[in-house]
């Protein structure tokens, strides 16, 4: 895999600055803790909301600081969680007062190094919460949901939150906003060809010409089963079928609805796999409310995508709506 | 037998190089049942410690020294074994606190507490297909000897074979826990790279323990 | 190349279906042409802008129309000109009395459909003025800048006109800003992989492991010349030094900056590109008013990216802070 | 000797299938100075001509013929050649405008008007490495022979010669339209992908032609 990058080292502490620097109207870079990126706009008695994860998932997780989304963010090496320190500083640096939610993907490295720096927070009488985004049906059973990890769905949950906490929730309300938010999210994935981590060159997986893997993580970890190749409207159709089932969604619901993009995926295959998904859930009587089509979270270059339903009742709908922006996801 | 911090802090360096040389074949297990990373993600953990203890060379506290190698393993990793063998460190340093020699026996009380750490931290249990898998019958090796009052140069011998067959026993275990833990039965047929780098750990300290002592 | 798709020669027409399935909110597609689709609220008095091309360059065309943006938008085959049905039923549907500007990047294929467009608008009373777009430095030598072929740059001079569109210009008034903004723009880009028709699943051209090309065009077309792949740190400069001397950019001059992905290229390559982008900018005392980093216009599946810079005065720059709302393009 | 509605329906069906046959070498051709769609767009074009021929098949006036024909190639395709090709077969269309039968110095006379055409719309010179260095020896060709009143069967040939000559020489030549025509030096050493489409319609023309003439 070719790359434009000085060296497979540099990639995350360069790509961190190259980020703030391109946006400054959207967020500062910390001076003690240059893996932080914090908004350059806080509000005084907002809850916080800080994010973090691996880096490799661009524009995710930098990409949804800004209003109506996260206050701050820590990020990681390649598919890495972040370490304490950037965590921890982000949440001193966002923290109004009112106390600092951590939205996590629900992957081991996230979920420890998130609670080592909920300790190390309580210690500087920071109060934080933590809610884990377990959207990806395709990585465990229906019963075992709590072990399913988060996908592109932790978007959909950050505009939710993030909207709730512009206008004003407590650290409490935005706690049980998100585990209703998580319950009614879920995505599933299929991938067509792999990435590949900057400091080894290699391929995560090795797919054949005529093969997809189907239900694997944003990480290149291997799915559900590999499956002969489809089409984009078999490809939708299966997502769809694992999804709706699953979600428990009837006629008459109304969702939102994410295909993200792992990377090398077109927008033309984007839409048009959105177009099938579109067809299905009208046939069984359930109502888009709002569509997102785009790259969210990625997996560096690889090819593939994603569909996530959010079941929608009047507050979710609501905050799906309010006006946000950053860079990754600006709503009017 | 004994180590002195300075003897100490070069069998870190030696487990460093083993873990460096062996990146790429922790990696590839990882693609196997995981995300591809273990080997760079421990060869920068292991960098950074190899960093912190040429800034630290006259540091005498072996405690101090093993507490500032926790930190920086943490915060250049990240990731799983950021925090699992961050707190391990931790917990290993409290055992040497204040001393700048630990005796076999210390060493293996550091080893206990060490892997202790990890198992408080991570959560997973023998049997989930992680580094436990290797790190508890280590653990159980070095107790057993310590309650036995074992020769020690056939103690670390018998907890590096309790860990090799830990480790190579993750072949056949399906996953529970860390990313694998999804995978189900496709995990099986692979070493746990977190197992595998665990006896890379723990085999590289032990040797080079035994070359420390015949070297002085 | 493989692709989630339903059959070659159905990519457009579903991915047109897909795109307007999912933003019912910004656009309808015209029932007499489904090629063609068009701004959901059209104000009364506004000039109206068309523009269009070939597919492949998702999310462009099609995602520049919204709010601040442009009203209609045709959409050709796949790396070719739409025919003038799409564009004249477009410029029918947009027409709000006060004239319709296309904007066109100045290809042959483009300026022909375009140009025959026009005439037939014109049969049916509607006023029409085209602008062409050429920011692409290495397709023509400094002198013959009219032959230059349109690339990233077209996206911030969307910008521009539409925002000045919605301010109440005039459509004389659009087309001397457009000359205005053209003559300030300059955009030059790299590839290191080729993207490939879906109809012939061809490469577009084939590139050793280390090598890249310079100066290439959107499609695919060859560039100025091919040589040992870069780092990003020496891309960027290889870019910065065609692009700010071409633009006759001197200590003191703002900008807007524009760094576009082409497809398979990850943000975090981007991102490091615009590091050092900035970093030459720095040095030269050119001030960077506002940055874009993401794609914009890419070619299906290639790999690399464009520098685009735009040297703003006044006018520009308000222009380019105007709010906006597009799916590809939203700004608070 | 002369081509009736269906015969020259049946010649238009007949370019369609060598466009068709040939898609791929015109790709390959653009891939090399352009875009590579240059077979794709023509073999839309001239599949969108085949359907639209099967629609008139009771169609009578060639004129009206060639109308519908001009605008399904133009919608089918936009690209660079649906405006040139649309225009030509416009053009072509007002030289057989209400008759149902064209003798061979119409159908010189049919070429002469759609080359026209395609030099008014695409402002190609010869030497700008097009087409137009393809259509422009097949028109002077086609008009030196109306003025000698030469024998048409060889006077055919000879156009398609001129047209082959004029096709290979863009070889050489350095691009200065289309999307080639930034390619400067680099454009060298390819034949330009419209000018080898353009030489392979006429040329089919010419022998479905005179195919249709010994059938008749
Ligand atoms: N909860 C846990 N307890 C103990 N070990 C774990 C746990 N989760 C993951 N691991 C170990 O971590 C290894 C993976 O480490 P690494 O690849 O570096 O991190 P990541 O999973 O973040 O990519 C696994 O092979 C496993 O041995
Ligand atoms: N202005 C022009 N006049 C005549 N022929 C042209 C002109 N521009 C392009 N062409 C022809 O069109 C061909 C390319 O056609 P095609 O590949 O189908 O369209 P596009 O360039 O839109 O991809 C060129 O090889 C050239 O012969
Ligand atoms: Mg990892
Ligand atoms: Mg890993
Ligand atoms: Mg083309
Ligand atoms: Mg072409």
């Amino acid at each position: 895999m070719k790359k434009l990058i000085n060296g497979p080292d540099r990639v995350v502490d360069e790509m961190v600055e190259g980020y703030a620097a391109a946006y400054p109207q959207y967020v500062v870079q910390l001076t003690g803790s240059k893996r932080a990126l914090v908004r350059t706009q806080l509000r005084k008695g907002k809850v916080g909301i800080v994010i973090g994860g691996g880096s490799g998932h661009e524009p995710g997780f930098m990409g949804y600081v800004g209003r109506g989304f996260a206050d701050g963010v820590a990020v990681g090496n390649v598919f890495a969680s972040p370490s304490p320190d950037p965590i921890v500083a982000a949440t001193k640096a966002v923290d109004q007062g009112a106390g600092v939610l951590y939205m996590i993907a629900n992957y081991a490295g996230d979920n420890m190094n998130f609670e080592m720096s909920a300790e190390l927070a309580a210690m500087d009488g920071i109060r934080t919460a933590a809610v884990r985004v377990t959207d990806d049906v395709a990585s465990a059973p229906a019963g075992d949901e709590e072990k399913r990890r988060g996908i592109a769905g932790v978007v959909l949950q950050y505009k939710v939150a993030g909207a709730a906490a512009e206008r004003g929730y407590s650290l409490e309300r935005l706690v049980e906003l998100c585990g209703k938010a998580n319950r009614n999210t879920r995505s599933m994935g299929v991938a067509v060809s792999p990435c590949s981590m900057p400091q080894t060159g290699k391929p995560a997986f090795e797919l054949a010409e005529d093969e997809m893997e189907i239900g694997l993580g944003i990480h290149g970890e291997p799915g559900l089963v590999r499956g002969k190749l489809a089409s984009a409207d078999e490809t939708a159709q299966s997502l769809i079928e694992r999804i709706v089932p699953d979600l428990g969604l009837a006629s008459g619901d109304r969702v939102a609805v994410m295909v993200n993009g792992l990377g090398s995926t077109t927008y033309m295959e984007m839409f048009i796999v959105f177009r099938k998904a579109k067809q299905l859930l009208d046939a069984q009587g359930i109502r888009i409310h709002r569509a997102h089509v785009g790259e969210f979270v990625t997996s560096m270059e690889m090819g593939g995508l994603s569909i996530t339903l959010m079941k929608l009742d009047d507050e979710l709908a609501g905050l799906i709506d309010d006006p946000a922006d950053c860079p990754a996801f600006t709503q009017a | 037998m004994s180590l002195t911090v300075t003897q100490f802090a070069g069998v870190l360096n030696r487990i460093a190089d083993r873990i460096s040389e062996r990146k790429e074949y922790l990696c590839e297990l990882d693609r196997h049942i995981g995300d591809g990373d273990h080997g760079v993600s421990m060869d920068i953990g292991w960098s950074a410690i190899r960093q912190k203890l040429r800034e630290l060379e006259s540091e005498r506290d072996l405690g101090a020294l093993l507490q500032a190698v926790s930190l920086a393993f943490l915060n250049a990793v990240g990731a799983s074994v950021g925090p699992l063998y961050g707190t391990a460190f931790l917990r290993g340093s409290a055992v040497a606190k204040g001393k700048s020699e630990l005796s076999d026996e210390e060493l293996a009380e550091f080893w206990i507490a060490a892997i202790g750490g990890i198992r408080q931290r991570g959560k997973a249990e023998p049997g989930d297909k992680t580094m436990i898998d290797a790190w508890a019958p280590i653990a159980s090796s070095l107790e057993a000897s310590l309650a036995d009052d074992e020769p020690w140069d056939s103690a670390w011998d018998k907890a590096v074979r309790a860990g090799e067959r830990g480790m190579n026993a993750t072949k056949d275990l399906v996953s529970r826990k860390g990313r694998s833990g999804r995978l189900g039965d496709r995990s099986v047929g692979h070493v746990d790279p977190g197992a595998a780098s665990a006896w890379l750990i723990f085999s590289t300290f032990v040797q080079a323990h035994q070359e420390a002592q015949t070297q002085s």
